[in-house]
């Protein structure tokens, strides 16, 4: 069987630590970016790898969660999400620089290699008494500093488009997390993903409005017909 | 239910429908009626507290369910009948009065708002001497303070009042905090909120006597927490002044009385401490009494000292109760209510006539006033037996109290401790002083208000209030001078047999010689003798003015001079010169300013601090957004590394 | 209410109202030795009540009431206050008559009342001299109560007839102490009566003056009421301190001869009495108002000596 | 059955409110719903038998706690939608809110309803995570329904700082899953499950999920320093909503505070969670009355006093004897009733003025006497006047965690001090101005009294009179009912 080697642990715990590689560097690329458009790109491309490393992780383990997740995150993150931001976006013609606080892209990185460093001490003081695998150990470090990098792009950039990128960053890191250290059983997933679509939607909604000047506000709500201004 | 109950609830519900009925019928007769209902109230609880004082039965409530596991009781025994008595002695003639004085409101909406928070307050005192359980008593507590709050900005335009009611809002919520410390922590210790006997070691006992002596000093207003009531009084309408200070400082005493009496063991330096802070606010009330030319502010710190006074008797019966002098402690412990009841008295009169005199000269300020007693006659009489009485001459009840308590210091040379003896002499002459001084105000006082030549348009113009104002005048003035001539026959009726002078004999001997001098006079010399009138000596002045009269800061100088230490003023000066050498003075200006010690140096600064840390707190609200995720990133950053290493 | 509290209530008053004036010229007298004057006779204190006695009364059109009650008052109160101190004989008093305190006080009550009168007919003079007195008065009172403690530390008692009853008899004080208490007893009677060096009786210029510029208004038969008012209280308060220093003569029972004898010795020793005083104010000059604090802090620092030699002793 | 009913009742009245034309047909449906939620919620106390498993053993757990809180949201649902027919329509009138976002507005809280009763009634601990994020959105939407740029960037606020402190409790709750697995087997989040195995959990891994699960819920209802939404958010809205948030939504994150500190209190780790909880809550009332008293803007002021009163309550949880609980319950029904109030108050004096700032209010009491009385009372219920059961709630709790901590109580009762003096600050500056003698001098325009709507006045008169009877007289039923929520929490 030529695809043998799919089904050889070895090899695929080595896939996942790539992966992981990888997501780290989207990590950095949305902590380091000056634009919105390659944003949202590297974002999809996270989701993406989080996609593989779902699947990868079914090859080894082999429950069924794990692919429907892979499945659910497909559609909603790698899709759905991404297509609809980038609707309001051609709608609207948002600045494309962006503006940060409190901390400069570089600054930034080295913050996140100290949450790494964190994530990881505050994990090894729990996980060590529940029998959690080398490979997810350093799954759930990963996903729990994930996690924190979202938080600090929320804060650290100015553009209310740029802090959804960060919530979703976030939640991804929280999905990560979730899928190394317990396999949740899959209706709160489904939910979980209903929930963050629901928020998206609104916060992109709202965010035209922060992010545009006031003016053009109202009448591009009412370009949407989705929300209505006061007209004054 | 036996009469007794039955005097309280009908009280109570006078009281309740004395309160709601302004407001369901906007209109005078309503307000009439309020007032009426307040004095109905007031005779039945004198005659239920003179029937407790004086069988000594204690009548038996059925207790009403208020908080799961806890019940609302009303108990009465002699120590709480003792201030309803007071309460019942003070009430008629404020609501006498009140009935004419309301009406001078502003708004009719004022006016019903008045007449029904005047009940309420009367109520929720009434309530808080009944109150069986610290809880019950807590309730009433604070609703006492609301209503007064309310009466106190019942007219609220002028800022000086805002800052009045501000002030005394805090003060009487900081009391309140106290308190609630203080009760919670005998709640924890007995396990019961029931007022009960406290065989408890005095060290456990350290902490709630410290937080209530704190708290109801607040709100009896001993020094250095005296400071809103000065404050407060002239933006209250008189007739609450005349509650506030007659009654409700009372009631504080009777909470802190409540307390001491149950303590089986307490400690010396709780009564030296009370002894201390007493004789403090006597002697500092009068001092600032004596600078004081706004007259409700001057009947204020009278307040103060006569609480000190009463707080000096209490002092006492603690020491000799530790020191095993029961008849002695016993003495001073009577004194001392004796001397609330009576500064109740005559500190409501006083302040029902002020009232008057405010009303008639539209002035509170007394350099204002003058030559009143021939334009107002009837409240001179009035108000000159209530300086009479708070100057504690004899044969009115002032003096007996403030007697009872002297005969307790000059027999204290039966104490053993040397050292203790040295200190009760210490505070024995601050006691005189304060006495002495107090009469040398009430001169002035009355002196100035009502005596020569009116200094203003407004006091010559001034005119004699109603009839009815008079009246409410006139009871507690009777009460003053009747409890003082019966003084003995009164606490022998209640149980108290003291070996105190018999004032009625005192007063009798003295209206008798009265009477032979007058006689003496009319028969010798020339009968008939006629009256000549001329202007006053005044060195070969030709016609006597106003503006030559002493005024009262004059009449206090010497004083101020004497206690000069004690007004600390600064004095500032600029000065401007004509050349650039500033050898010739060209013009210049020089300001003394009172330094108002606790205000300046205790409460403003306080007051600051605080306001400049909740300034730099309420920086950190900039209302930005990632400012705002930032917080949150910290924290859990914190928050993180705490589970990790404390978990 | 006894016969024989009647009797002393009759005697006693009588003979302080007769023996008063007398005093007062006496002190005259003495000064006017002092300063080499021949001075008026013994009697004229007497002379002048009797004239102004036969004076009709002036009053200023400001002044109230008080001014037309106070010398009533005032007398009647000092009358009141004679029969607190026993000076013929000692009867057995009812309940009251005699406490300290009570005698205090009603001295205050003639204060009170004069200060009134001072403020009442609205003249500067009057004014300043109430202010002063109450301030003065109001000053030296922790002094008199602390002297009066210390006589019922030292006593045992607060009652002047139970006092004298102790004391009498002997020769000397009874405690040695009494003879500090009898220093400040002695400045008390110096402010009270408003004799140098606190006030000058003699002055003719309003500024110095404190009693008399209240009774500035006073005259006629008031005024006369005032005067005897005041020399009654002097008479009184020397009684005291005689009767605490020197009590030799005086009856504890009423018999006749015990009344003469003690009439007697009590007209030697006051007689005495207000010859030191006289020589005393004639041997100082009226102090500045505001040292005057000083001078009552001497009597205050006796008494106060007197009461910690009975503490620590 | 209960979860079914109130899903078909949930959705039928959506659907309704999405069909119906007017403002009057979508007000009057939204009643409906309210008041038919309160009705299933009395129906099931009455006579059902709680606690009670719902859809299958897995998801959904109705105990006296959950109905009590569900009782309390449609309460204030009901109020909220009566005041919010006549507020609504004036809204609209000064264009402030713009017609077709009218149906929005219903539907989302209707929404916000439903949920927050789901949140109540889930047993999974998962679910109530999911429903109480849903409950973040909608009452964002409805924060910036009026779409002016501060409203939607309080919105923002809201959404962010609680949905990311939401997404770290989320990470507590796998924590939980975990650990509940290596004892049980198979992991749960079934609280029920939880509670009764509790013992066998590792307190350790337990505090730290504790930890994590207290972000995110510390983050719902306000606790320092994740607070920081809070004022913004509640003075923005309208003041029909701000009295939903404080007085529903901030219950939704002690509730499930409450739920773990439940479980977590049978483990050792029981000492450290409640000093914990102890700090934040004196830290919150702290920080809360300190930026209450300068407080220049109404709403503001009211906003911070909810935060305050959260402190507190977070407190009462912290104290954890039964006491302390049972009068913590109270506390909660408390405060949601007053805040209430006062928050409709303020909406009429909003209404009035156009403005929530002190320098513009004059004449209160004679122009707006109901609004004016009605916000004087309220802040004497809300800082904890006799009679108004605030005052006894704050006793008993103060009474319990006197037993942990004197200086503790001693602080609270001193920044209680302050919250009250800066409610009295703000009353006597802005109520006795009048236009008269205004400070400045300027001669002003007297104004024209605002014609309050119908509707408007009366949830402020019946929450005054609720808590006036609440205040002077305990009934027996709700006294029954508190006792049953301790004993079911295990307290007992």
């Amino acid at each position: 069987m030529i695809f043998s080697f799919l089904t050889d642990p070895a090899f695929l715990e080595d896939i996942v630590r790539i992966l992981f590689v990888f997501v780290l560097i989207t990590a950095a690329f949305i902590l380091s970016t000056r634009n919105i458009a390659s944003l949202l790109t590297v974002y999809t491309v996270q989701s993406l790898l989080l996609v593989l490393i779902a699947v990868s992780l079914y090859l080894i383990e082999g429950s069924q969660t794990l692919l429907a997740i892979a499945a659910l995150t497909l559609v909603s993150k790698v899709l759905l999400i991404p297509i609809f931001i980038n609707l309001i976006g051609e709608k609207i013609k948002i600045s494309r620089d962006l503006k940060f606080n409190y901390m400069e892209p570089t600054a930034s990185l080295v913050v996140s290699i100290a949450l790494i460093l964190l994530a990881y001490v505050f994990l090894s003081g729990f996980f060590n008494e529940v029998v959690l695998g080398k490979l997810f150990f350093i799954g759930a470090v990963i996903g729990l500093s994930l996690t924190l990098m979202g938080m600090l792009v929320i804060f650290s950039r100015r553009k209310m488009i740029t802090k959804v990128i960060g919530y979703l960053t976030m939640e991804n890191g929280v999905l990560l997390f979730g899928i190394f250290v317990a396999d949740l059983p899959f209706i709160i997933e489904i939910l979980i993903v209903i929930d963050l679509m629901i928020l998206v939607l609104l916060t992109t909604i709202l965010a035209i409005g922060l992010d545009s000047t006031r003016e053009q506000y109202h009448q591009r709500l009412h370009t949407l017909k989705i929300w209505s201004g006061r007209e004054d | 239910m036996s009469l007794l109950e039955a005097f309280v609830y009908g009280a109570v519900i006078a009281l309740i429908s004395g309160t709601v009925l302004p407001l369901l019928y906007r209109s005078k007769n309503a307000r009439k009626a309020s007032f009426g209902l307040s004095l109905i109230s007031s005779i039945l609880l004198l005659a239920f507290a003179g029937t407790v004082l004086y069988t000594g039965k204690e009548p038996a409530f059925p207790a009403f369910r208020f908080l799961p596991g806890l019940d609302f009781i009303l108990a009465a025994d002699r120590l709480s009948a003792g201030f309803i008595l007071l309460i019942a002695a003070v009430v008629p003639g404020v609501s006498i009065y009140s009935v004419e004085y309301v009406e001078h409101g502003k708004s009719e909406a004022g006016k019903d708002l008045q007449a029904t928070l005047t009940n309420l307050f009367i109520l929720a005192m009434l309530m808080v001497v009944l109150a069986g359980n610290m809880v019950g008593f807590l309730v009433f507590w604070e609703i006492m303070s609301l209503s007064s709050l309310l009466l106190v900005l019942h007219d609220c335009s002028s800022e000086e009042n805002k800052k009045a009611g501000f002030f005394y809002f805090v003060m009487t919520s900081l009391s309140t905090a106290f308190l609630f410390m203080g009760f919670i922590s005998l709640f924890r210790l007995t396990g019961s909120a029931e007022f009960g006997q406290l065989d408890y070691p005095a060290s456990i006992l350290t902490l709630p006597f410290l937080c209530l002596f704190t708290g109801f000093g607040i709100k009896a207003g001993i020094v250095p927490f005296h400071k809103w009531l000065p404050y407060a009084h002239p933006a209250a309408p008189s007739s609450i002044s005349a509650l506030m200070s007659g009654v409700m400082l009372k009631v504080a005493i009777y909470g802190f009385l409540r307390f001491l009496l149950s303590v089986s063991v307490p400690e010396l330096w709780w009564g030296m401490l009370i002894l201390i802070g007493g004789s403090l606010s006597a002697v500092l009330g009068v001092i600032y009494a004596l600078k004081e030319s706004d007259i409700k502010r001057l009947l204020a710190y009278s307040s103060i000292e006569n609480i000190g006074i009463v707080l000096i008797g209490i002092g006492l019966y603690l020491i000799f109760k530790v020191e095993g002098l029961e008849a002695l402690s016993h003495l001073s412990l009577i004194g001392a209510c004796f001397h609330a009841f009576n500064h109740a008295l005559f500190k409501s009169l006083l302040f029902l006539c002020a009232g008057s005199v405010v009303h008639a000269t539209g002035t509170r300020n007394i350099e204002a006033y003058g030559g009143l007693v021939k334009r107002m006659p009837h409240t001179a009489v009035l108000f000159l037996i209530g300086s009479v009485s708070i100057a504690a001459l004899p044969p009115t009840n002032g003096f007996v109290s403030e007697l009872i308590l002297f005969q307790a210091f000059f027999d204290s040379s039966a104490l053993p401790n040397p050292l203790l003896k040295v200190l009760l002499i210490t505070t024995l002459s601050v006691f005189a002083l304060t006495s002495a001084l107090a009469a040398a105000l009430f001169v002035k006082l009355f002196g100035i208000t009502f005596l020569a030549l009116p200094r203003t348009k407004s006091a010559t113009e001034a005119t004699e209030v109603s009839k009815l104002m008079l009246f409410g005048e006139a009871v507690p003035a009777v009460l003053c001078i009747l409890s003082g001539l019966f003084s003995s026959r009164i606490l022998g009726l209640l149980g108290f047999d003291l070996e105190i002078p018999d004032m009625l004999l005192i007063g009798l001997i003295l209206a008798g010689a009265c009477g032979l001098v007058w006689f003496a006079v009319r028969t010798s010399g020339t009968s008939k003798s006629p009256r000549i009138s001329t202007e006053t000596w005044g060195c070969g002045i030709l016609a006597q003015h106003p503006t030559m009269e002493y005024t009262s800061a004059g009449f206090s100088e010497p004083l101020v001079m004497i206690f000069k230490k004690i007004y600390r003023t600064e004095i500032s000066s600029t000065r401007v010169y004509a050349d650039t050498k500033e050898s010739i003075f060209k013009s210049g200006t020089a300001r003394i300013h009172l330094i108002k010690f606790f205000e300046e140096r205790l409460y403003l600064p306080a007051a600051y601090a605080v306001s400049f840390i909740s300034s730099q707190v309420s920086r950190m609200q900039n209302g930005r957004l990632d400012t705002y995720v930032l917080y949150v990133f910290i924290a859990v950053l914190t928050l993180m590394t705490f589970t990790r290493y404390f978990a | 209410m006894n016969a024989s509290f009647l009797l002393f209530t009759l005697l006693n008053t009588g003979f302080v109202l007769l023996v008063s004036p007398l005093f007062m010229s006496l002190i005259k007298k003495v000064k006017a030795y002092a300063q080499g004057r021949k001075g008026p006779s013994l009697l004229q204190g007497y002379f002048d009540l009797h004239k102004l006695m036969q004076k009709e009364v002036v009053y200023s059109p400001n002044s109230s009431e008080i001014m037309r009650i106070t010398p009533y008052l005032n007398l009647a109160v000092l009358l009141l206050a004679t029969l607190f101190v026993p000076i013929v004989f000692i009867p057995d008093a009812p309940e009251g008559i005699g406490n300290i305190i009570v005698f205090l006080y009603l001295l205050a009550i003639e204060r009170f009342f004069t200060a009134l009168c001072g403020l009442d007919a609205g003249s500067t003079f009057g004014g300043m001299g109430s202010s002063r007195l109450m301030s003065l008065s109001a000053v030296i009172e922790p002094t008199m109560i602390i002297a009066f403690a210390a006589l019922a530390y030292v006593l045992k008692t607060v009652n002047f007839h139970e006092m004298f009853a102790i004391t009498a008899g002997s020769t000397i004080p009874e405690s040695p102490t009494l003879t500090l208490i009898s220093i400040s007893l002695f400045i008390i009677i110096i402010v009270e009566t408003g004799r140098l060096p606190v006030d000058n009786p003699a002055t003719h210029l309003e500024l110095t003056m404190i009693n008399e510029a209240m009774i500035l208004e006073q005259s006629g038969k008031n005024l006369a009421l005032i005067e005897l008012a005041h020399a009654v209280k002097q008479t009184i308060l020397m009684a005291v301190l005689i009767n605490i220093l020197a009590p030799l003569g005086l009856a504890t029972e009423l018999t006749f001869t015990g009344l003469v004898v003690s009439c007697l010795y009590f007209l030697i020793k006051a007689s005495l009495l207000a010859g030191v005083i006289g020589l005393f104010e004639s041997s100082l000059a009226k102090m500045r108002l505001f040292r005057l604090p000083g001078f009552y802090m001497m009597a205050f620092f006796f008494s106060a000596l007197t009461i910690l030699m009975e503490v620590f002793a | 059955m209960i979860i079914l009913s109130y899903l078909a009742v949930g959705a039928v009245s959506l659907a309704l409110i999405l069909l119906s034309k007017s403002h009057r047909t979508m007000n009057a449906f939204s009643i409906l719903h309210t008041l038919s939620f309160l009705a299933i919620g009395l129906y099931a106390l009455l006579t059902t038998v709680v606690p009670t498993f719902e859809a299958g053993s897995e998801y959904f757990y109705v105990d006296h706690l959950s109905i009590y809180e569900v009782l309390i949201a449609a309460l204030l649902f009901f109020l909220a939608s009566v005041y919010a027919n006549g507020y609504v329509e004036s809204l609209m009138q000064a264009h402030e809110l713009h017609r077709s976002n009218l149906k929005i507005f219903y539907m989302a809280s209707s929404l916000l309803l439903t949920t927050v009763t789901l949140a109540f009634l889930s047993d999974n601990l998962a679910l109530f995570w999911i429903f109480a994020e849903l409950t973040t959105v909608f009452s964002a939407a409805l924060v910036a329904i009026l779409s002016a740029k501060e409203n939607i960037d309080a919105a923002f606020k809201y959404i962010f700082i609680a949905s990311g402190a939401m997404l770290f409790s989320f990470i507590g709750l796998i924590f939980l899953y975990t650990l509940s697995g290596e004892v049980l087997g198979s992991g749960t989040l079934n609280w029920t499950v939880l509670t009764a195995n509790a013992t066998l959990l590792s307190p350790k891994m337990l505090a730290a999920s504790f930890v994590f699960l207290f972000i995110g819920f510390a983050a719902k209802s306000g606790i320092f320093p994740f607070h920081t939404w809070l004022p913004d958010a509640h003075s923005k809205a309208p003041s029909a909503v701000s009295a939903i948030l404080s007085g529903v939504l901030l219950n939704v994150g002690m509730y499930g505070i409450l739920r773990m500190y439940a479980i977590v209190r049978q483990t050792q780790a029981e000492h450290l969670v409640s000093q914990f909880l102890m700090g934040f809550g004196l830290l919150t009332v702290a920080v809360a009355v300190l930026n209450m008293l300068l407080q220049r803007n109404l709403k503001m002021l009211i906003a911070f006093s909810s935060m305050e009163h959260m402190g507190i309550i977070l407190l009462g949880i912290g104290v954890g004897t039964p006491l302390a609980l049972f009068w913590t319950l109270f506390y909660v029904l408390a405060h949601s009733l007053t805040k209430a109030s006062l928050f409709f108050s303020a909406g009429i004096l909003h209404r009035q003025y156009e403005s929530n700032l002190i320098q513009d209010m004059r004449d209160v009491l004679s122009l707006q006497p109901v609004a004016g009385w009605g916000f004087i009372i309220g802040s004497f219920a809300i800082i904890g006047m006799p009679p108004f059961p605030i005052f006894s709630a704050k006793l008993f709790i103060l009474l319990e965690a006197f037993g942990f901590s004197k200086s503790l109580v001693f602080a609270v009762l001193l920044l209680l001090v302050i919250a009250s003096a800066a409610f009295a600050r703000f009353l006597i500056e802005a109520f006795s101005r009048s236009s008269k003698d205004t400070g400045t001098g300027e001669l002003e325009t007297p104004l024209l009294p605002y014609r309050v709507r119908k509707g408007m006045k009366f949830p402020i008169l019946f929450i005054i009179f609720m808590i006036l009877a609440l205040g002077v007289f305990f009934p027996e039923s709700l006294e029954n009912l508190l006792n049953e929520i301790v004993y079911e929490l295990g307290y007992l």
